[in-house]
């Protein structure tokens, strides 16, 4: 059995280091490339030998790295990660394929933090020890921040600056929870440990209510301001649309918000001093996100903003499913996180090819695009049907878990958010409606469809968002697995 | 006689130090060029028969020396500054005719501070500390045609000799409290010293003394001004290694000598902490002097390390020693960092000219001096704290010992003014990267590079694998409990 | 025997007249003179504890900071006359080119 | 025969040193008068002169009668005079002398075999306090320079300064060679302990170093470059006439008396003599403290004499002097004392 | 402590008589010495001609490396007098000559230093 966990952070980044010394655009985007592929290639080797069936913890790896602290070097992977590393691996390749024509000063730093960014990113989602966790979760900051700041939009300083500020102090606040629950722990038991199965375990049995609610509060306020949601979101629109493209891309990729939830926060959520409340907080915070974030989209005008905002709605769901507490709920939480990152690839690809087809992304100088770039209208058709939700693609199955399982613990959120449905798809197609159809305006001349490879990448990531859409259980099976172990947790407790 | 093999690694740096200065005068300026790499031997050597005695545990000289994990730490992170100054400064004192001086005053500065960190006496303590002083008085002043550079020196002279005053003042009610002058005794009669009340004039006079030397608010009026003006090697080596001789002495004088008067410097160094972390981030912002930045930035590092005073506990201590060398490496290596630029500077006649550490100057780093900016941009984010670098692991066990120790609205003040400071440290990154550059790629002088690089290797050595440095700093904690 | 406060009265009263003299005097000279002034109150401290505690720390402690007073001096007066060969001056008020 | 000595002196002891210590002040002035004498005596004779001769019996009463001619001068002061200064510098340069005298012994009386030291005080660090305080005289010199704001006078001090801080160092080795003979900074033990071995014969480079020392120290030729007539006018003295002049040429010629004892006392055997022994005679009460007389007028008799045997040097001469040949040899010199002291033992 | 006392007791006599006697000589010197007013007898004495300018000046100081060497090779003689009183017996000797003259020779050192670096040669 290969280190699977362990390769999977090294690859990329042994490929980053050596790109970053490349010479030229396509020595550049062909080590990039064949980095991605050997990822991938590595994921595929995780899956297939990935036993679903089991919530138990797989490709597990631990090294002592600081004895002294009870810190390991311990990874592995489970039906909670392997979706998103999957998502990762697959995407990230294409993306590379997407920008490869695309011209761009030291494109070997542009394709090195692509490498690097995922290998910040799967390091968050293999890691099993809090210091681990953490020195990942705060890397991908690193190349989040050069990229917008050097090949991003006219405002990218105060938009990358923004970002950067703003998800490290809430980064802090996540790491005073977990020395809160690490010296908790210690005091408990005697051992120093960071390691976040037994941290969590033992969460429950640690000092007061009150202390486990400051604990847990601290801890998931990182996790939702990287998601983002409702009041801690206001980096997001500035960074994802100041972003290049790619930049973007990353952006979505960056999961890792939903994955703390997952994989800290839930399952100590039960054991909090107030579970009630908390539920009913995280509730609320998800239904209004999703209210909140098609609200704004509707109005804006520049379309990668619109895009950025969907985002925001679309993550209230994950908090939703989250905090529906119902093992479906939770899956759906999980798949729309899956599905969410596949969606706005692809559109996000599309607003970069009409951006640098024509140059604006404001929605009402576009129109009749669809006439011109044929190409790049039945995929960003199929992009944004996906995001509002349409039967047969990704995003429905989530949705519909999301909101027909939540509706179990939290119905008064779930009707909140189900006034949303109307408002996406009213947004999405009134977008699609005027950048792609209407009259021509012919200040663009003559606009170029995108180059064949920018086709390919994004026909394979619209494909699979048909293909999970009509088949999910290759990845919601694994899913429904971890959310059980997750929610039984909590059912234990009878919340 | 005592088996002077213990103090050998003060023996080789004082008679490389002799040596340069006897033998630099007989030599043409020219050949002096390698004077510079004979230091750094010497530097080498020290440092390695420091780590070959690390867990020898001695007193010497009827108990005024005392041979133990904290000196022998504290060793290592002098000796370790010195090296990486003394190979950055082989650029610096490129046909210099004052090379010899130039070496010898940063051995005998190093000599001094060694000899702080294992002085177990206050006899010996007041002299070691002077005299790694006065070493620093005249490097701050090296550039003797250099008006900032003078002013920058004369700032420092007065401040650090009236806080020697001060620190003789205080020494001397705690020797009449006690009737000696030995650590161990004055410990041993602490009861003496709580009963008395010049017990606490002592305390306020030494604070005041070492918060000179630590550059803690309200004591530290001089720290930018010289920072700023000395020759950027010289600033290295005042942040990185001067001030970590403040919190050596700071640590035996309080926490072993006084340990009877706690209550009262604790909460001392309660106040003076929070107010000079927080000062420090907050006036380090509005700064357009790279240098004059970091020097705030130093403030509010000593801020932080200055909460191992306040928590007090193994935990909190192990940080607080830890975090020292972590400083070394990161605060010494952005100097010579800046040192580059303005070497760059000056000798290219482009930019601004009137203070060749303007952030202007650092437009387009990236660019013109690649592995600089690379280098800077590692050294700064070490100093906000991100992950993989030794300023985080520092912060780590800092800042988890204070909510270990139940003081969270402390961790709290320390996380925020750290996320604080990440503000001026991004812009300076953003200067680098993403502004365009004014002027042409520049080739970099050797010893520039492999300053650089060694301060990176340290940075990242103490961030990856911080195991034996923290077992060693751990080691160094239990002899202050 | 001459009670020990009058001693430490002594070195206080000069001790203060040197902080204070530092603190007001705009010339570089003077303010070295203060600071030694300061140092040889706690000169005067050291031997008077030393006599009166029938210790010999104080007074060997005495001599080492008379030591290191002169080289002190010699330091702040080398900074000085080469801030006088820039500006023909030593009024410190003068230096003011470092500034936040 | 044995003398008694009644027991009620001994808590008067210290009253009876201060009151022959101003008898001795007295006898001191007496006796620079005479070495002024002597001085213009021994130089009319080098110089094949009369000298004084009209005023008493071989001009004895010179002194006298220029004491007289002083008094009735009259006191200028010149304008801009900073008189705080002016006033006062004799005060030093005269307590600088008297000081000197109070730990200096000027001889000793044998009584039943035992030794008393004709000294006003016995201190443990009398060669350490001689130094110190003979050093004093400078601030009055450079208070009369400084406060009579004369060109002149200042260029005289700065050269006096300069000299007097190029030879109190190797002066101070040198004193610090001889005490490492005895492990003693008592000038009473130095000189006691010295018997046959005087300190010329043991370390006649030190012997060399300190008298050169001496002479810089105290002004006199050909080391009076503060004064040098040629260059300076009178150098710091310029502006100093009538009785004030006076005193500083007293307290100068005091000084050179002081010195010749030092020279006396530390290298030249004190007040022992080969083959002497002390008995309760009349004689042999007396003869310790004539042979140190005899030596110090000895002394005095080369310091005078060198006066007219070597030229004046040049300030710069004399600064180079001090630092570039005479330091590096009473570093030598110590370095030969300390192994000497340890060949010879304790 | 009392026999240090009494041993100042003349030394405080002598201060007396030190600080008395040039005002008191003074003192018969006015009441004996003429006295007459003539503008030209204050005038400072230079050569003849009509002072110019006050003597009170900055002028360049030569002495100054002098003044800064004194300083430093005086004090460390400071040193010399405790130990020298010491060195032989008290069983410390060979430690406390190898020390003393390992104190001598740094001591040396500075001193070829200064010398090189020409602070001993006379300015003109």
């Amino acid at each position: 059995m290969l280190p699977v966990a362990s390769l999977l952070i090294l690859v990329p980044l042994i490929f980053a280091a050596v790109t970053f010394f490349t010479k030229t655009k396509d020595q550049a985007a062909g080590l990039a490339f064949l980095g991605s592929i050997a990822t991938l290639g590595l994921t595929l080797y995780a899956y297939l030998n990935f036993d679903s069936s089991t919530a138990v913890m797989q490709f597990f790896e631990s090294i002592d790295w600081i004895p002294l602290l009870g810190v390991k070097y311990s990874v592995g992977i489970d039906g909670v990660s392997l979706p998103l590393i999957l998502l990762n691996a697959i995407v990230i390749p294409f993306l590379i394929l997407y920008s490869w024509k695309e011209d761009r000063e030291s494109p070997n730093r542009f394709y090195g933090l692509i490498l690097t960014m995922q290998a910040a990113v799967i390091g968050v989602f293999v890691s099993l020890d809090f210091v681990v966790f953490y020195v990942f979760w705060e890397l991908t900051l690193i190349p989040l921040f050069f990229m917008v700041n050097i090949w991003g939009g006219e405002k990218r300083a105060h938009a990358s600056y923004k970002f950067f500020i703003y998800t490290h102090v809430a980064s802090l606040v996540m790491l005073l929870g977990i020395f809160g629950l690490f010296y908790a722990s210690w005091q408990q038991t005697g051992v120093p440990t960071f390691d976040i199965r037994t941290l969590v375990a033992q969460f429950q049995f640690l000092g007061s209510g009150l202390l486990r609610d400051a604990i847990f509060l601290s801890i998931i306020f990182g996790f939702l301001a990287k998601l983002p949601i409702f009041p801690f979101h206001s980096w997001l629109p500035d960074a994802y649309t100041e972003a290049p493209t790619a930049g973007s891309v990353l952006f979505i990729l960056l999961k890792i918000g939903g994955y703390g939830l997952f994989r800290i926060s839930l399952p100590m959520l039960p054991n909090t001093g107030n579970p009630e409340l908390m539920i009913t907080m995280l509730g609320f915070l998800g239904a209004f996100s999703i209210l909140y974030g098609a609200l704004v989209a509707l109005r804006q005008k520049d379309l990668k903003r619109m895009i950025a905002y969907s985002s925001l709605s679309h993550m209230g769901y994950v908090l939703l499913g989250s905090a529906g507490l119902v093992t479906l709920s939770v899956s759906g939480a999980m798949f729309q996180q899956f599905s969410h990152g596949l969606i706005m690839s692809i559109m996000f690809m599309s607003a970069g090819a009409i951006q640098t087809s024509t140059g604006t992304r404001i929605i009402n100088n576009l129109g009749g695009l669809a006439k011109k770039m044929p190409m790049l209208a039945v995929l960003m058709m199929l992009g944004f049907m996906a995001s509002l939700g349409l039967p047969g693609l990704t995003g429905f199955i989530a949705e519909f878990l999301v909101l027909a399982f939540s509706y179990v613990n939290l119905p008064g959120f779930v009707l909140l958010a189900l006034l949303s449905i109307v408002i996406t798809a009213g947004y999405n197609l009134w977008a699609m409606q005027r950048a792609m159809f209407g009259v021509y305006s012919e200040k663009f001349g003559d606009v170029r469809d995108i180059d064949s490879l920018q086709v390919f990448s994004m026909g394979i990531i619209a494909l699979l968002v048909l293909y999970f859409g009509l088949n999910p259980n290759p990845v919601l099976n694994m899913m429904i697995t971890n959310s059980k172990a997750i929610v039984s947790l909590a059912a234990a407790l009878g919340v | 006689m005592e088996n002077l093999m213990l103090l050998a690694p003060e023996i080789v740096v004082a008679a490389t130090g002799l040596i340069i200065l006897f033998i630099g005068v007989f030599m043409s300026p020219r050949t002096k060029n390698i004077l510079g790499y004979l230091a750094t031997l010497g530097v080498l050597a020290a440092l390695v028969l420091t780590i070959q005695s690390f867990g020898i545990e001695a007193t010497m000289f009827s108990g005024t020396v005392s041979i133990d994990a904290l000196s022998q730490f504290f060793k290592l992170v002098f000796l370790a500054v010195a090296l990486i100054v003394s190979v950055a400064s082989i650029k610096y004192n490129e046909n210099s005719d004052h090379t010899e001086e130039f070496y010898s005053l940063v051995l005998f500065a190093t000599l001094g501070m060694m000899v702080v960190a294992s002085s177990n006496d206050f006899i010996l303590l007041f002299c070691a500390f002077e005299l790694a002083s006065f070493a620093t008085y005249a490097l701050a002043g090296f550039e003797k045609q250099n008006q900032v550079s003078l002013e920058g020196a004369m700032k420092y002279f007065m401040m650090g000799a009236v806080s020697s005053a001060l620190m003789l003042f205080g020494i001397s009610f705690v020797y009449g409290a006690t009737g000696t002058t030995s650590i161990p005794m004055i410990a041993e009669n602490a009861s003496l010293l709580a009963e008395n009340p010049i017990g606490l004039v002592a305390v306020v006079l030494l604070i005041a003394g070492f918060g000179f030397k630590m550059a803690l608010v309200p004591f530290h009026m001089w720290a930018p001004d010289t920072y700023q003006g000395s020759p950027s090697v010289v600033s290295s080596l005042l942040a990185a290694g001067s001030k970590k001789m403040g919190f050596v002495a700071a640590f035996r004088v309080f926490i072993l000598a006084l340990a009877a008067l706690q209550p009262d410097w604790q909460l001392a160094f309660t106040i003076l902490a929070v107010v000079t972390m927080t000062f420090g981030n907050v006036v380090a912002v509005s700064q357009t002097s790279v240098k004059r930045m970091l020097a705030y930035s130093s403030l509010a590092q000593a801020g932080y390390i200055a909460m191992a005073f306040v928590v007090m506990t193994p935990m909190a201590l192990t940080g607080g020693i830890f975090y020292t060398l972590a400083h070394a490496f990161m605060k010494g290596g952005a100097f010579i960092a800046a040192g580059a630029v303005v070497w760059m500077i000056t000798t290219q006649r482009t930019g601004d000219l009137q203070v060749p550490d303007h952030l202007d100057n650092f437009r387009g780093l990236g660019k013109r001096m690649p592995l600089v900016a690379l280098c800077m941009t590692v050294f700064v984010f070490a100093l906000a704290g991100i992950p993989l670098t030794s300023g985080f692991m520092a912060k780590f066990v800092l800042f988890s010992s204070a909510i270990q120790a139940g003081m969270t609205w402390l961790a709290v003040i320390a996380i925020l003014n750290s996320a604080l400071s990440l503000f001026y440290y991004a812009r300076l990154v953003r200067y680098m990267y993403f502004l365009p550059p004014e002027g042409k790629k520049i080739g970099l002088p050797f010893p520039y590079a492999a300053a650089l690089l060694l301060a990176t290797a340290g940075v990242f050595a103490m961030g990856l694998w911080p195991e034996p440095f923290l077992q060693w700093a751990m080691e160094a904690a239990k002899v202050l409990i | 025997m001459i009670p020990l406060i009058f001693y430490l009265g002594l070195a206080a009263l000069l001790f203060s007249i040197g902080l204070y003299g530092v603190m007001t005097h705009k010339n570089g000279i003077r303010m070295i003179m203060c600071i030694e002034l300061m140092l040889n109150s706690a000169n005067l401290n050291l031997v008077a504890f030393s006599s009166y505690t029938d210790t010999l720390n104080g007074q060997v402690f005495a001599i080492f900071s008379i030591a290191l007073a002169a080289a002190e001096a010699a330091v702040g007066f080398a900074i000085l006359m080469a801030i006088y060969r820039m500006h023909d001056k030593i009024n410190l008020n003068e230096l003011k080119i470092l500034r936040w | 025969m044995t003398v008694v000595i009644p027991e009620y002196i001994t808590p008067l002891i210290p009253w009876i040193r201060g009151i022959f210590g101003l008898v001795l002040i007295g006898i001191i002035f007496v006796g620079a008068m005479g070495a002024v004498w002597l001085e213009r005596k021994l130089s009319a004779d080098i110089q094949t002169r009369m000298g004084p001769c009209r005023v008493g019996k071989y001009g004895l009463l010179q002194l006298v009668a220029d004491a007289i001619k002083l008094f009735t001068k009259e006191d200028l002061k010149p304008l801009n005079a900073d008189s705080l200064l002016f006033n006062n510098a004799n005060i030093f340069m005269l307590g600088s002398v008297f000081l000197m005298l109070v730990a200096l012994p000027v001889g000793a009386v044998f009584i039943n075999g035992v030794e008393y030291t004709l000294a006003v005080t016995q201190m443990d660090i009398s060669v350490l306090y001689i130094e110190a305080v003979s050093a004093l005289s400078i601030f009055g010199i450079f208070m009369v320079a400084y406060g009579s704001n004369n060109k002149y006078s200042l260029l005289g001090a700065f050269r006096n300064f300069a000299r007097m801080v190029g030879y109190e160092v190797p002066l101070g080795i040198t004193v610090i060679s001889v005490a490492a003979m005895t492990g003693s900074l008592n000038i009473v033990d130095i000189s006691t302990a010295q018997g046959l071995r005087w300190n010329i014969f043991l370390q006649p480079l030190g012997c060399f170093v300190f008298f050169v020392s001496l002479m810089a120290d105290m002004g006199r030729l050909p080391f009076d470059q503060n004064e040098s007539e040629e260059e300076l006018i009178a150098g710091w003295i310029t502006e100093y006439c009538g009785m004030r002049f006076g005193l500083g040429f007293f307290a100068e010629y005091i000084h050179m008396i002081l010195g010749s004892f030092l020279v006396a006392l530390l290298f030249l055997g004190g007040w022992n003599v080969p083959g002497f022994i002390a008995n309760n005679s009349f004689f042999g009460i007396i003869a310790p403290t004539g042979f140190l007389i005899v030596k110090v007028v000895f002394v005095l008799m080369v310091i005078i004499g060198l006066r007219w045997a070597v030229p004046r040097f040049r300030i710069d001469q004399v600064v180079d002097l001090s630092w570039k040949k005479l330091l590096p040899l009473a570093l030598l010199n110590l370095v030969w004392a300390v192994g000497l002291g340890l060949y010879l033992g304790a | 402590m009392s026999e240090i006392i009494d041993s100042y007791i003349p030394v405080a006599i002598f201060l007396v008589v030190a600080l008395v006697m040039p005002p008191m000589t003074m003192f018969m010197v006015k009441q004996l010495s003429p006295r007459s007013k003539a503008a030209g007898k204050y005038t400072t004495y230079e050569s003849g001609s009509v002072p110019t300018g006050t003597a009170r000046i900055q002028f360049n100081v030569e002495y100054y490396l002098y003044a800064i060497a004194f300083v430093l090779f005086d004090i460390e003689v400071l040193f010399l007098y405790p130990w020298v009183t010491v060195y032989k017996g008290h069983g410390i000797t060979s430690l406390a000559v190898v020390e003393m003259f390992a104190f001598i020779f740094i001591l040396l050192f500075g001193y070829i230093y200064l010398w090189k670096k020409g602070a001993l040669t006379w300015v003109k």
